[in-house]
């Protein structure tokens, strides 16, 4: 099993989460994060003064996905998500050793 | 004379004072008169200011319900825009909205506009600029929640310009000055009471709610807002309790509005006030009720935002008939007022007019309601003591024939005409001037940071509502939930032409 | 007389314009007299609308202050309900409130309850009732606090209909009017004087608050509040502005409450009204220094949840002798306030009466306390210009025996008894109908999803709380932390009787 | 009289009742001269516990305003020091404010300070009393903004309590007293008309403006405001609903403020009131629209925050002038106020004096323009009505003379030297003892928890506000952005004498 | 070291956190998250519309632990966040190289 | 590559920031968490009744670096984010299989 991370911009979502609505178990989790990268933030004033905001608010999404899913989840993901403007994000995978599935107990891929 | 001093002295109070001063000053009948004159200037005065200060708190609560009932992201822009709405309309209104009411040179004014006393020249009536202009304000800001969300700040404060300069002034010259064409207050009205409209249904609210309408369909729908099926996504207002201390400010701000509306209350006046409060009060709570009760039976579960609507349109449906009406009328006014509420509501979802705090609904439906009751409940009695005429034309429904009925339509038609055309050709000018609508990218990231560079809640990130909570599926309007791809075309349907 | 008219000429304003006509009709005594007598109404009439306009705005500091004390989760739910309130209340006060309150029919009305003017039949006394309607909601919506993030929505509405429709009626009945067995306002009054409650510390706000301690104890505590070791866990608020601008309101709204139950201005009540609004400042003043200092004292940090009871403890307190009190004594009582809200919340939690916005300390405790405390401070030359009476019964503290204190104590124990037993048998039969309380899961999940379908802020991911933020140990209590695995089957001890 | 009872009829009014009473004993002139004079004090009562509420609600509207232009960290403390401004205030007052202001024993007043009526003995003057106190707690509240977020609670309990006792008082008395030194209400003033301060634009809004621009000297900025670079970090209020509401309560409360220090309306001062109501509305719009049009014109986009500021800053600009200048010089006054706040901002930023809120500029800059502004624009003839008498030194613009100008200006300084010099030696005093400062800990922590132990919204996560919105690099004021690792080195450049 | 990530419900955090207490070393990380799955979202309304809130808030549990720990967390945590009912979550398994503390500079199993 | 990810306290984070600015790719991603661990919480009272409250506010940093980086960005931030007093954090290392460039849709270290 793998962790496919995806930092993806929030306006995003929606499209993403469709791309991703068919797959057989489309369990994720979402995580509001910030992110720094080469995309600049925007610029805010208060009482006159500009400043930088340097953090944009992304959305992580997570999925634990069997191993032979993981190209197809980042070819849709990529797909949805992209816009071709700095800040578009990024996927990462890492490798999952076990799943439990709280309700029942059941461990491995069937868990998912 | 030195009040001040008077005070300093400690333990006089003021109006012991004037007692004191009174007694060497009082020797004949000359004197009493015009000591009671001077009382009955006094509480007038009185009357008239703080009904006025009352109705200036309602720009706070418009402020409130319409930035409670938009997204986070656009708070400080609807806020910016009501409190413009007063600022640049105060500026406005003593240039030349009070002159083209209710001003007067020497020739005296037409039916159709005031003509005089610009920049208040030649004048001395501040309680009655002071009172005129809150509700010129009100009339005003009530377009801001109905175009909320997408509408350029700089093109809304050339249309509060010209509806506080211009398009509400004239109407209010037509029914409330005793030379405007429908006015009641004149020895010879049309029809034969003249139009009857004590508060404003029809000249502040439905002048305010026509607006909206025109606004909200030109500057189009926010995007997301209609699938390309058909079906309706609600998008959740940001703060209930904003939206809940507005509306109840609003309310308190109507015990000015509508008792306010006697002018004064010497001379038997007090006793319309009074019943006039109480009027307002049962058709608000009617309202409210009403609003609860049906959304309940609709929805399985009461609707808070639609009974805080059903509040204020009880309150706009009683403010034409408040004074002519009987208590038992105004339940009645209030009742039909909360269902129009609901019903209304839907109705312009379905023709895909997007009104994000339902200013149409509450202003403009209800200010018609509320303008078309007076024909139907307005009692003889009070026709005498309100008006001053013995009349046998009033309420329909208690016995009083049609012809009321009749010259109420016949105010709403020619008020509703007005305001299209004006606000029509308005906000065309605007769109082809500066443009009516941010770009849809900054629709998007909010215009609070587009417009205004800030943010309304800086330090809170779900602000920015990562999640799109107020992005879930429609489960009425269309059968079945409408396909979760459907959410990113839908971004893109806004025809192009909107995006001006 | 066609006002808008004169109005329109400009310039001219309306209370002069009133001077006009006065001068050509005044000419004999006869004439000066009743334009004296309509100054008269005029002013006093605006009083009372102004008054109760200020009392109407009190539904929106309860509405905040309560919304600032519960979860974020249950906050659309007491909104919804204190809207309710005023909104089902002003039918219900309509159709028969005013009617058992101070309906009279042909052959007047009994000791113990009015009857008359049912839906204000023959009845033209407005400015009355909109004033008494306002304090009819504001008794109304003590309740809602004190049960709050457990109630069931539909058992509320039941419990609103039957105090606003009977319980406060009654009691208003008793003490305020002319032929009630208590009142004062009668040439030959129980005891002396009557039982004095001048604004109603016990009438409105003792009468809400047995109600809100019946309702508590019968509702149960919140899941989790008092753990099966007995230990309390503290369940903060989710908003302090909120919580701030709510008692900054209620203490606006009480200089219509106080100073406005003159009931006028004419006939030398105007130094009356300023005196009780000297009394009603410095006795919020003293309840909040109060409970800042104690709590400072008790708990190392000055709280600022108490300090806003104790500005609230402290108006009900002098609510009673507001207007027979001497300034000094208004601190003193108000002092007391103070003390009594710090221990009054801990003595409810030492009890397991869960009272999650303080509705008993302030209302009920305070309220009694202030009733009694006219027995105590009341001086005689107050009595004789507030009451009109030559008494040599008067504050015990002050030389005036304890005849009226007996008589204070009297009305508490009499209204207690009856508000005690009316609202144990309508809180009895919801239970048993209806139902009190929601499931447990709602509960958890919150009242606003569960019983509206809605969120407060739907926006901010906070607002559902995940961390628990409000379910940290309890420090105090049981000298050691409570141990944490006490939180869950603290989730299943409710008695599954209250469940229902 | 038994006030209920009448009451209890049903159907009576209380004014009707009066004339019931009235027509049997009104039979000579008499009556007739004591009904008239208790007519008057019945109406100037009104007038003064009305607008003493409204300035009483203006609490409410600080407290909002300086919340919501602090961090959430910051929250409850800011409205604990408001709330304790008040109430705290009321007690002191009560004691020796009003005592030191307009208290007269046997033998008279000085012309320095009040001298009498402690504690309110030999005392029945209530109404003044009230509307006293309201403008004394005012005052009191200007300072806790300018020090928000890093100053001791304890402390500025001390100062409070200094500055309602005697530092305002003693100026009251100067000028509003009759026997004050500057007073324009006695018949021998200095200069030709004494030093005119209508509302208290230097009274009241100096006084606490000057104490604001001390504190927040003496109390150093806030940690990383100015970097060591001399580059200014902008730290932005959490939110702007709370900042609109207070702003539009703040407006609403100046209507009792300004037309309510007629101190009546009897013998012709309605007419002036109403006047006052005028000019008030357009300086606060005036002031606003300047204050958005230049921060657009500046920064690219309208700053909410700034337009905010500036409809303050107009109203304490024609504070002073209110009922002596034209409706058009309020225009003028308004607009020069706005371009005054935003410039000012400016100023004190590059100053490196810490304002959070604005307090020094909207009450301190705007105080002194308004008062020299009535020595350029107060008309003759409104000296003549407003303060009865005949002069011929009146506004320089208008024709008058320097003569006005110069007292003004006299008074500006004399006000200022004073409330320099004595809340110096107040807060150097504090710093001594028990220290102005919170630790740095405390202060980067939050005072809300560090003073009291709380969050003002335990269950929202950004409301520690964990990524530092705030704390982006400052674009301006140094060309390049400030590098980043300052902004640690800047938390700890504060002196260490400041941190005590 | 392993990394335990558990996806639960709030409601459950108190008693899972109990649960791991007296575990020698019980650090932990919590973020709130939003979750979707099997289990369905509530239905909301709106101006007397329904609307469907799609992702629910879960928190996410992360303890980084030694090897031979895993087991029982796991046990522990099924144990504790168990309802039965759909929606109970997920634990995830996934290997860590290194840890250090901050404090310390430490590094290994003796920075957790 | 491998994922540094650290658990600091809030006020580090402009610090932290800072000193892993110059990196040729300061991307990162921030999220605002709750910790538990030796450090204790704050109390705080509500109506006279003090209570614990339990949970840190903290900020994680994840950052995915190229093999080589991961020393120098441990010593950065170890150095940037530590007070010597309990509650400095812990960072984790853990190895990422894969990263992606939404934007570009480039794999491997690259992408970063
Ligand atoms: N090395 C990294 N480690 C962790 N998160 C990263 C890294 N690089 C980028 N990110 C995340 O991806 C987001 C987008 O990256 P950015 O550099 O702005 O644009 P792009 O992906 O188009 O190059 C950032 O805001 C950040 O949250
Ligand atoms: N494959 C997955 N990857 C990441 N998170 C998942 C995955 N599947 C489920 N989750 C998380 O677990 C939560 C519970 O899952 P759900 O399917 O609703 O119930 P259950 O665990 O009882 O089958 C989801 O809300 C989601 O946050
Ligand atoms: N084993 C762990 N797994 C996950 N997070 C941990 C672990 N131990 C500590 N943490 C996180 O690190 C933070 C700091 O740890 P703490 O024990 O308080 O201080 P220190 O790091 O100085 O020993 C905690 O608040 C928690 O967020």
């Amino acid at each position: 099993m793998q962790r496919v991370e995806a930092i993806i911009r929030p306006e995003k979502l929606s499209v993403v989460k469709a791309a991703l609505e068919d797959l057989t178990h489309a369990g994720m989790t979402l995580t509001e994060v910030r992110g720094h990268g080469v995309q600049r933030g925007v610029t805010e004033q208060w009482r006159g003064r500009s400043f930088a905001v340097e953090y944009l608010t992304k959305v992580k999404i997570e999925l634990v996905v069997r191993d032979e899913e993981v190209d197809d989840v980042i070819t849709r993901i990529v797909e949805a998500a992209r816009t071709g403007e700095v800040g578009d994000g990024k996927i990462f995978v890492s490798p999952v050793d076990r799943a439990v599935r709280i309700r029942t107990g059941e461990s491995g891929e069937g868990a998912l | 004379m030195r009040r001040r001093m008077l005070l300093a002295l400690g333990g006089v109070s003021a109006g012991f004072a004037v007692a004191l001063l009174g007694s060497t000053a009082m020797v004949g009948a000359q004197e009493v008169e015009e000591s009671i004159a001077d009382l009955a200037t006094a509480i007038d005065t009185a009357w008239l200011l703080i009904a006025a200060t009352l109705v200036m708190l309602m720009q706070a609560g418009f402020g409130l319900v319409e930035s409670g009932f938009v997204r986070s992201k656009n708070v400080v822009n609807i806020l910016m825009k009501n409190s413009l709405d007063v600022l640049l309309g105060s500026l406005i209104y003593f240039a030349f909205g009070w002159a083209l009411a209710y001003g007067v040179s020497g020739d005296g004014a037409g039916g159709f506009f005031g003509n005089g006393n610009f920049f208040l020249t030649n004048f001395t009536d501040y309680p009655s600029w002071f009172f005129q202009f809150a509700f010129a304000a009100t009339a005003a800001t009530i377009v801001s929640g109905a175009m909320a969300e997408r509408t350029k700040f700089g093109a809304y404060l050339i249309y509060t310009v010209a509806i506080t300069g211009v398009v509400y002034p004239i109407v209010t010259h037509w029914v409330w000055d005793g030379a405007g064409w429908l006015t009641a207050f004149t020895d010879d009205p049309i029809g034969d009471n003249g139009f009857v409209d004590f508060a404003g249904s029809t000249v502040v609210h439905s002048v305010g709610g026509w607006a909206a309408l025109v606004g909200a369909i030109m500057v189009g729908p926010r995007i997301g807002k209609y699938a390309a099926d058909g079906s309706v996504r609600p998008i959740p207002g940001h703060s209930m309790p904003l939206g809940f201390l507005g509306v109840l400010i609003l309310w308190i701000g109507w015990y000015g509005f509508n008792p306010g509306s006697t002018l004064g209350l010497s001379g038997g006046f007090a006793a319309i006030a009074a019943r006039v409060a109480v009027t307002t009060t049962l058709a608000a709570g009617a309202g409210g009720v009403a609003a609860m009760g049906i959304s309940w039976m609709k929805a399985g579960k009461s609707d808070f935002s639609l009974t805080l609507n059903g509040v204020l349109g009880g309150l706009v449906g009683i403010t034409a008939g408040c004074a002519t009406v009987e208590p038992w009328a105004a339940i009645v006014i209030g009742l039909v007022a909360g269902v129009i509420i609901v019903f209304g509501v839907d109705l312009l979802d379905s023709l895909h007019i997007d009104d994000p705090v339902g200013a149409v609904p509450v202003h403009l439906m209800n200010g018609v309601w509320g303008t078309l009751a007076v024909g139907l409940f307005t009692t003889q009695g009070f026709m005498a003591d309100a008006y001053g005429v013995e009349t046998s034309s009033y309420g329909l429904l208690v016995g009083g024939g049609a012809n009321m009925l009749i010259i109420q339509a016949l105010g709403v038609i020619a008020v509703g005409a007005w305001t299209l055309v004006t606000a029509g050709l308005i906000f065309t000018v605007i769109k082809m001037t500066v443009g009516l609508r941010v770009s849809a990218a900054e629709e998007e990231s909010g215009l609070d940071v587009g417009e205004h560079g800030m943010e309304a809640y800086p330090e809170f990130t779900g602000g920015r509502d990562p999640f799109g909570i107020h992005g879930g599926l429609a489960l009425s309007g269309s059968g079945a939930a409408a396909p979760m791809p459907g959410s990113q075309p839908m971004t893109q349907t806004r025809p192009a032409s909107e995006q001006s």
